[in-house]
């Protein structure tokens, strides 16, 4: 990350930030949680569930730093059941739907590479809060990509069948992974300042770490075609509105109530 | 405890005097309160009563998971969602548990999975009924497990130790669990009308098959008295469920809630609640596979499982290759 | 239907008969619905459009004529929209997710003779306002039935893989027709007053019709063992939640919005 | 029209005097405004545009039905839930029409099956968008179902008979579905900010995938200059485009709407509007399968015609027996 100046940032800026994070944490917090009681294996059961709950807790920490941040009295609850598709601001990867175990895996390794390089860089950011935050999640994370990583290569490199499918994961979820990078002026305003790295600065790392990883698991990396993008700027899938209809629903329909 | 109807094979319950000099010094030492360990000696009729139990048990937990899971992803909080999947993950650990220490007795995880998945093994009938509002979520931590603590503190006590070891790690997690349902429903009744309402909806449904939970009366069953010869089981079903009806029916009226029993009255000679008979007919036929989601519980874990085989071939295929790879590596080093 | 007295029947007996009829038509179109798009032939994707599109009108009317019965100002909308899963009162074969679309189209033969029965018998119902509801309606219902009818025996007495789906179809779903036929005290209280039949009453003729097609479709009868229930007094299965947050996500997360 | 980049396979325009006699005959009867219908002879060229041009409307027109056929179970009231199920039907009437009159040219439903499930034929790139709001559904009838007819409209003179004619009956019913369109706009619109700011935002996100409905301008192109002499396009991109968005334009405006073209401005002298470039970048990479729904919407295709195979020999199978019973009967009786 860039020396930091002592320019102010836009608290719009910050906020788009924050909810960025907030909703991937969240988004892919609950997609993973939808694979809680049918898993292949019960310590995969288990194992999943523990990085939705990372993800879940983190959420609540994003979201609600945004909350402040924003000063409208809008909770991390707030944020995440109150809000419509187009105000999310997670990337499109996470809220792929969950498909066969495979596809699954994958979309978290990708994921998990940025995420822990995202927090890596995080660590060193001059908003203390962030840098608090990002500190704990990045052992969190650290671990989701140890863990991912590591059964992406055991199913590329275990049976034709798992590295099949773990090729077909990997082709169609590597359109996604694009936006992972795209910044805009919200991002270029928090690196200036020192709190959040570019999204691009991290393209080389998550190269390098994906590619040792696709290397190990004897699986082809796709060419760096097209990339779909818009779940930043709130541009989102179909999915996404199936996923907050599931999700949103008990505070849709009761407003006001208390759980 | 998620085994209500376990089978010995025994016809009655022999006295020492009738046992063999090896099964009489196997009694001896379960009556002096010692723990039997995997690789000790134990009568074949031990080993299957704990095998069909502890499975059962085990079962009961990973099926267990379903009903909740269902709400994971409604949870209407942050909170609640992590919560909620905290307990669906705390459930299969149980299961881990369970399944592991069946597998001491000298039958495998798959053996199992083959026996739950071909629907020769049972698992609790409670886990057959559905998950239809979020108070559902409060009752089942509240009465479910409330009633599984009930059920499965004496076992922390049972003769065989690993069970009883795992046990006491189970009932660590089912007291969070309880206190995190009653949570739920505290939360809901101090709320809007609707909310106690479905709060009292979900007492309405959960009550009676919460009850059922602890088995029909066992006083003239000779499994239940050989079980509790093996310390297997310390209590009657009744005595479980009349505490748990002493210990839940003033959490219901903690909760202004009505419970559905028109025959409940307090006892003050026997210092506990009268309360009416479960549906037995009820029991019996969800045991047997007709209750409400005992199709679609059987089919999400059998789904589960052969949707899942690709991946664990493709792991242990994996596995293989990097032990030839170790292997090999030495040799073409030297 | 029995000879009508001039017994006054409670708007409540009469608004569940109502709830009930309509809430079927509602569910079940739903489920249909979520075909379009993704049938196995273009003519079929018309075809359940036509069904759902029925169904969906049918609901217009029965929860309209509830809504008025009740007279508390609900709609058909109120009604479709803003209860809960508790207060609705479809069978529960009707929210029997859609699976393989053997499936489906077994659980609409099943519904539809069904269906065409009651139609039948409510076209004479001393309730002129059901009567006419009805007449109309059973003339779509006849169309349904003929069609669902006709495929399964088609698909039963097709392939082998196709008998084996819809045999394997029937033996799910045989367990959710029982609820058909159960009647209670509101039922035996508009059938006394002319209103509708006793659910009973219908048992025969539906055998006779789905013992028909089911010997065309060479596909074994299930034995009458244990019936589901529950959904015809607000008890449903799970799918209810997830049905209902879906169809009723915009207007809870609009309250009043007018669309 | 959902045809956005249809080849022919001339390399230039012949005129009459190039022809040989059987080509300038047939050119002849189509500069006389003759119809040309199945059985009469055509160029092959003729015959391969119009498949090529027909197959892809009619696919256009069932992937067509999965953005709408997103909001189904959505749709916030029964009678917008019925409205929207009834329009997604006529999608998939429109495909049957269309790929009926691409039969009639010698061409199977199952190659054109396999042509759009193989990438190897096209769809319209506007289904390529996702639907992210119930306002989209309003955007879509009242800018795609509008393109569409503005696109249409001329193929009711297209020179080949069945096209034509099947153009006719769906210029109807695509009429309507803009009036439907229009509706949902124009209710919520009236309705709260949060819903006006859907509609804008659809707007936004519908406006230029819309004008690239028309394709790219065709001034210079040889297939469209082909196209228009065999008198299956009768107007230029371009042109249709200036007609949509100044017929549009003002429906916008009468919806209190913002055009996301900052050069949008009215050109007294000529008319009608000028209005920025569409990007044309995107167009291709959507045309090339890079769009945000390209990948899925040929998934679903793709899944329903693989996964319905069962259903599809179980009915081929029970005809034959039926034939092969109707066969026997007879034989039977005598």
């Amino acid at each position: 990350m860039s020396a930091p100046s002592n320019t102010a940032v836009s608290p719009t800026a910050l906020f788009e930030f924050l909810t960025r994070i907030g909703d991937n944490a969240l988004i892919l917090g609950h997609r993973v949680s939808e694979w809680c009681g049918h898993s292949p294996a019960l310590e995969e059961d288990i194992a999943l569930s523990n990085t939705a709950l990372d993800l879940i807790g983190q959420t609540q920490l994003w979201l609600g730093l945004a909350g402040e941040i924003e000063a409208q009295g809008r909770s991390a609850d707030n944020l995440a059941y109150l809000r419509d598709a187009r105000d999310f601001r997670n990337v499109l990867l996470v809220e792929r739907p969950n498909g066969d175990f495979g596809k699954t895996l994958m979309r978290q390794f990708l994921f998990d590479a940025w995420h822990f390089l995202m927090l890596r860089a995080l660590r060193s950011s001059t908003h203390k809060r962030i840098a608090d935050i990002a500190e704990k999640a990045s052992k969190e994370v650290a671990y989701h990509l140890d863990r991912s990583r590591d059964l992406i290569i055991r199913l590329g490199d275990g049976t034709a069948e798992s590295h099949r499918r773990m090729q077909e994961a990997l082709d169609d979820l590597w359109a996604y992974t694009g936006e992972l990078f795209v910044g805009d002026a919200s991002d270029a305003e928090l690196a200036a300042a020192g709190i959040a790295p570019e999204p691009e600065s991290l393209k080389a790392a998550w190269d390098e770490l994906v590619d040792d990883a696709l290397s190990d698991a004897t699986l082809k990396k796709p060419a760096d075609g097209f990339m779909h993008k818009g779940g930043k700027r709130g541009v989102h899938t179909e999915h996404m509105g199936f996923i907050l209809a599931e999700l949103q629903f008990l505070q849709r329909a009761y407003p006001g109530a208390s759980w | 405890m998620y085994a209500q109807m376990v089978k010995t094979d025994s016809a009655r319950v022999k006295t020492l005097d009738e046992l063999d000099p090896v099964e009489r010094a196997f009694q001896e030492r379960i009556d002096a309160g010692q723990k039997v360990e995997p690789k000790e000696w134990m009568p074949e009729g031990y080993r299957k009563t704990l095998v069909r139990q502890i499975s059962q048990h085990a079962h009961s937990e990973i099926v267990g998971q379903l009903p909740e899971g269902n709400w994971i992803t409604r949870a209407p909080t942050l909170e609640r969602k992590a919560i909620l999947l905290a307990k669906v993950q705390d459930e299969a650990g149980h299961g881990l548990y369970l399944y592991c220490a069946a597998e001491t007795l000298g039958i495998s995880r798959d053996e199992m999975y083959e026996q739950l998945h071909s629907g020769k093994a049972k698992y609790s009938s409670i886990f057959n009924y559905p998950t239809l509002s979020w108070a559902d979520i409060g009752a089942i931590g509240w009465l479910v497990d409330g009633a599984a603590i009930m059920n499965q503190v004496p076992l922390q006590r049972c003769s065989y130790g690993p069970y009883a070891r795992a046990m006491v790690r189970i009932c660590k997690e089912e007291s969070f669990h309880q206190r995190q349902g009653f949570d739920i429903l505290m939360k809901m009744v101090k709320g809007t009308p609707a909310q106690r309402e479905m709060v009292q909806d979900a007492l309405n449904r959960w009550w009676w098959p919460s009850l059922m939970m602890f088995g029909p009366s066992d006083d003239a069953s000779v499994h239940s008295a050989q079980s509790m010869a093996w310390k297997i089981k310390q209590n009657s079903n009744d005595e479980l469920r009349q505490r748990f009806v002493d210990q839940t029916v003033p959490q219901a009226e903690y909760l202004g809630l009505t419970v559905p029993d028109p025959d409940l009255t307090w006892n003050e000679e026997k210092g506990g609640y009268d309360f009416g008979e479960p549906d037995w007919t009820e029991f019996f036929a969800v045991i047997a596979g007709n209750g409400p989601c005992n199709a679609e519980r059987l089919n999400a874990r059998q789904k589960a499982w052969n949707d899942g085989a690709w991946f664990r071939d493709g792991l242990v295929a994996h596995a293989e290759k990097m032990t030839s790879r170790r292997a090999a590596a030495p040799t073409a080093a030297e």
